[in-house]
């Protein structure tokens, strides 16, 4: 298990360093948000709900934590 | 005038508005308000009143207890303002560099050496040219926040305090309501017309033969305005007689003298009042060329000789 | 432990990577209309004019924030030769017109669906709007709209058009 | 009278612009950047906690693209909750946290404490304000007050867009102070539960405790659909970390012949410092008018808990603006080191133990739908009911005699209702 977990994370980092490395096909270019702009698109969308969900399993569960801030958007200024 | 005395306005239902009347500023108030409801308009009504009275109790140079008496009586020293006189300065001084120093805010002293009551008057040139050396914004230091005067000068917000308070109470009751509305200080005027509503104010013109570019005003005697706003310059009233001259009593401060052969009464229409009261009174500054200034400025206006 | 300490040190590893990330896309905006010209094919109607070129798109909440003010000033400014041309980069041209159809503003609206037009402005943010002085000449960008800045844009274009007013 | 000799200056577009500047500018309308947003939520366990909880949430958007954000949270909750003790075959009788009554459970059930009941009121403002054109700055305070328990924190936190805006870097702290007044005073770790009216062993009436929390992550957009974020967090809690109202049975050996039977009831104890970390990852894709949410992470602690947790959103776009989202979330965790289903009569005392279910080792299973629909212009309601379970080792391996018979992680079955409105305006 431990095993699988490692190789996820290892996965998921390089394909962060990927993203991150400027490759030119990834990303879009600010006129390019219309997708992204969207209500549903919105990472912290529904803020109220995962608030109340995250609540629940605070006081279920023996772990918490996890979600962070939001990006992406509109990409407006 | 049982509501005027305990509200200090008298609200009427004139057609589809409500029409607040009350007294401030040297003369009558009317402000219109698009609705239905009256106690929408009892709160807009007492809304302006007291936006209105703050404006004139600030600005009014009759008073010794606001900001241009302290300023006024500063004798020398600096001024630290606030806010909003500051942009009122700021203005001064920006529409002084564009009049290239035909509207001074500090050419009031020069009334004292002038009665306009009709009269045939002989000037004192020598008061008059002492009086010239007590005014002239470049004399003036500003620098955006405060302002040093040398002793017996004066500003006088007269020239733009009417204008500025008709923009405010029309743009803080909008905000407010978002209600298409009228303000009318004595015929300075500012009409908004909410988003989507098709209405638009009518606004009664005098001597109608001569109103120049109102286009498709096929109603005579009326300009129609959805959002703008109406400033006269001048007094028909307000004159005096020197060596058998008919002289209005806008002064220019670089002269000390009416300016002569200008019209009138100018009367400006376009965006706001602020606007609108500037360019009128620069067109009687120009005396003979009032009209071929306000032609040259595209605006729609109105001119009494 | 080691474990933990050594994926910790993997994260903070790709933070510190991302911080190095440069722009790579800016380039600079046309110093001339020709591009706007070119796709408007406009015989020369934008000559002796002071031309606001504004990027924007239905999906772009600043965008249509200041479609009201930009109506504004054409309506005011339109008699002294002030021309508004919207470049819309919707990709979903339908989302455009939808919203023109409620705000209905008296500009030229461009249609750049691809981009490319966009793509030649090397836009950063959106909205950006670009002004060109009466002789044509790019005279400043405005990236985003921010309400408390409209008086100071307004007065430079006042300024354009009174400096440069027709002789 | 026309003939002018000076030429006439064109001043107007200047006029225009100084009143505009002296008046303020013009007023701009509305368009959506506030917002209102409430949630509702009904709880219920089987036979155990029910519980309402709502929250209102203000979003405010300030001049110079400053943001305000104000959420009021308020709950209730009754009803009963393991208090750690094992089933036994004959009636026993606990005494409450307050010391000053007693309850009694059947042979053969789980103890269940049944004088559970709190309300919560918590709010939570945090500010926002762009620093330049790729930076935000974030500062939060919050408070939390039930009967017993009290917390307050602030917080702070900083983003910053690079690549075009396609990738966000962000880093938030957070500390939190709680302070904590058990009913009937503190119990003294791993004292024994007295019967009723005698004293209560106690450490005294209140204590705290302290958090720390760190989330630092990235955000990166992959293309025109889709988008992916990381995150890394942290937190180091230190002080009174024990449950108060949770007991450990301490049973007689197998030797015995009452094996497995309570002999007395011990406070539970835990560590007093928990250092916790998670890794999460998340992608979301939009697929033609739908979208898809897929999010894991993974999460462990010096308590000896591992937990990994999936979760998948499917939004599906129905005609007129309605939306249908079904969620699963699956989670699974691993017992602390020091969860003891019980303690043996006899041997060594270990320095912490808890019986708490929440830190066995169990799986947890959600399932919910969303049906969201507009109301009117920028108004949207969605109503979930959601269903979730715990299922544990009901006959864990270190099960012996009287034990062996009886169910020791009863399963835990949710029914959960939420509904929430938003308006922006």
């Amino acid at each position: 298990m431990k095993r699988i977990i490692l190789l996820m994370i290892t996965a998921l980092i390089v394909a962060a360093s990927l993203a991150l490395g400027g490759c030119s096909h990834v990303g879009v270019k600010v006129w390019e948000h219309d997708i992204l702009a969207k209500p549903e698109m919105q990472l912290d969308a529904g803020a109220n709900d995962r608030a109340l969900d995250d609540h629940i399993y605070f006081s279920k569960e023996a772990s918490s934590g996890g979600r962070g801030f939001a990006g992406g958007g509109c990409g407006c200024n | 005038m049982d509501s005027e005395s305990q509200f200090g306005y008298v609200l009427n239902r004139r057609d589809d508005v409500w029409v607040a009347e009350y007294s401030a500023m040297a003369g009558p108030c009317e402000v219109h308000m698009a609705t239905d409801r009256q106690s929408e308009a009892d709160r807009l009504a007492s809304l302006a009143l007291s936006e209105t009275r703050r404006i004139e109790q600030k600005f009014s140079r009759y008073r010794d207890d606001n900001i241009v008496h302290q300023i006024n009586s500063s004798n020398g020293e600096p001024v630290a303002v606030d806010d909003e006189t500051a942009r009122l300065l700021e203005y001064a001084k920006q529409v002084h560099a564009l009049s290239e120093g035909q509207f001074d805010i500090t050419s009031g002293v020069l009334r004292r050496a002038w009665v306009f009551r009709g009269e045939v008057v002989v000037p004192d040139r020598e008061f008059i040219d002492e009086l010239l050396e007590r005014v002239g914004w470049e004399r003036v230091t500003w620098d955006g926040s405060s302002l040093t005067m040398a002793p017996g000068m004066e500003i006088d917000f007269g020239g733009i305090g009417k204008e500025y308070a008709v923009d405010k109470v029309a743009g803080m009751l909008f905000e407010q309501s978002g209600l298409s509305l009228m303000v009318n200080f004595g015929g300075d005027i500012r009409t908004i017309v909410a988003e989507g509503s098709a209405r638009s104010w009518l606004v009664g013109i005098e001597d109608p033969s001569v109103v120049k570019g109102l286009s498709g005003s096929s109603a005579v005697g009326h300009a129609e305005l959805t959002n703008g706003a109406i400033a006269t310059s001048g007094d028909t009233n307000r004159f005096c007689i020197v060596d058998g001259k008919r002289l209005g009593h806008i002064l220019n401060p670089k002269t000390g003298w009416p300016v002569a052969g200008a019209p009138r009464t100018v009367t400006v229409i376009t965006s706001t009042c602020v606007e609108a009261g500037f360019l009128a009174t620069m067109a009687v500054l120009s005396g003979a060329g009032a009209e071929a200034f306000l032609q040259a400025q595209g605006v729609k206006y109105h001119v009494i000789w | 432990m080691i474990v933990s300490t050594s994926r910790a040190a993997g994260l903070v590893l790709l933070l510190s990577l991302s911080l190095f990330v440069s722009p790579a896309f800016s380039s600079d905006p046309p110093e001339t209309l020709a591009d706007v010209d070119s796709v408007l094919a406009s015989n020369g109607e934008l000559d002796g004019k002071v031309v606001l070129v504004d990027f924007w798109a239905s999906w772009c909440v600043p965008c249509r924030i200041s479609f009201p003010w930009m109506k504004s000033l054409a309506e005011r400014y339109g008699e002294q030769g002030f021309v508004v041309v919207a470049v819309n980069v919707d990709k979903d041209h339908n989302s455009a017109v939808e919203f023109l159809k409620q705000s209905d503003p008296p500009f030229t609206i461009i249609y750049d669906s691809t981009g490319s037009l966009a793509e030649k402005y090397g836009l950063e943010a959106m909205p950006t709007s670009f002004v060109y002085g009466r002789d044509g000449k790019l005279r400043s960008q405005h990236q985003g709209f921010h309400g408390e800045d409209t008086s100071k844009f307004e007065t430079q274009i006042a300024e354009l058009l009174r400096k440069e007013a027709k002789k | 009278m026309r003939l002018q000799l000076r030429k006439v200056a064109f001043i107007k577009p200047a006029v225009a612009a100084l009143a505009a500047a002296l008046l303020g500018g013009q007023a701009l309308p509305a368009t959506g950047q506030d917002n209102v947003e409430t949630s509702l939520l009904l709880y219920s366990e089987k036979d155990r906690v029910e519980a309402a909880e709502g929250i209102v949430n203000v979003g405010k958007m300030l001049k110079g693209d400053r943001t305000l954000n104000l959420r009021l949270t308020y709950d209730a909750l009754s009803g009963a909750s393991p208090s750690g003790a094992t089933p036994s075959s004959r009636v026993q009788t606990f005494t409450s946290p307050s010391g000053r009554g007693s309850y009694t459970i059947n042979p053969g059930e789980t103890p269940l404490d049944n004088t559970f009941h709190d309300t919560r009121f918590a709010g939570d403002i945090t500010f926002g304000q762009p620093v330049g054109r790729m930076s935000a700055l974030s500062l939060g305070a919050h408070l939390s007050s039930e009967h017993d328990y009290f917390s307050a924190g602030f917080n702070a936190g900083m983003t910053r867009d690079f690549n075009q805006r396609n990738t966000t870097v962000g880093l938030s702290g957070s500390v939190s102070f709680d302070n904590i007044n058990p009913e009937g005073g503190v119990p003294t770790a791993l004292a024994v539960m007295p019967g009723v009216g005698a004293t209560l062993p106690r450490e005294g009436s209140s204590d705290s405790k302290s958090t720390f929390d760190l989330v630092a992550g990235v955000s990166q957009i992959l293309d025109r659909k889709t988008i992916v974020r990381f995150n890394y967090s942290f937190s180091h809690a230190s002080g009174y970390l024990t449950d108060p109202y949770k007991i450990v049975s301490v049973v007689e050996p197998e030797s015995s012949a009452d094996a497995g039977e309570p002999v007395r009831y011990l406070y539970e104890s835990r560590p007093d410092s928990r250092t916790k970390h998670a890794l999460y990852g998340q992608i979301r894709r939009y697929i033609a008018g739908s979208t898809i949410d897929l999010s894991y992470r993974h999460f462990w602690d010096d308590w000896g808990v591992t937990s990994n947790t999936i979760e998948l959103f499917y939004r599906q776009k129905l005609p007129g603006g309605h939306a249908l989202q079904p969620h699963v979330r699956w989670y699974h965790q691993s017992a602390a080191d020091f969860h003891r289903v019980y303690l043996l009569d006899g041997a060594p005392t270990p320095e912490h133990a808890s019986a708490d279910y929440r830190l066995a080792r169990f799986d947890g299973l959600t399932l919910g739908l969303t049906y969201s629909l507009p109301i009117g212009e920028n108004m949207h309601l969605n109503i979930t009911p959601e269903f979730y379970t715990q299922r544990g080792d009901s006959s864990p391996p270190e099960a012996f005699g009287v034990l062996r018979q009886y169910d020791l992680f009863p399963d835990m079955d949710v029914i959960m209702v939420r509904a929430g409105f938003s308006y922006g305006f």
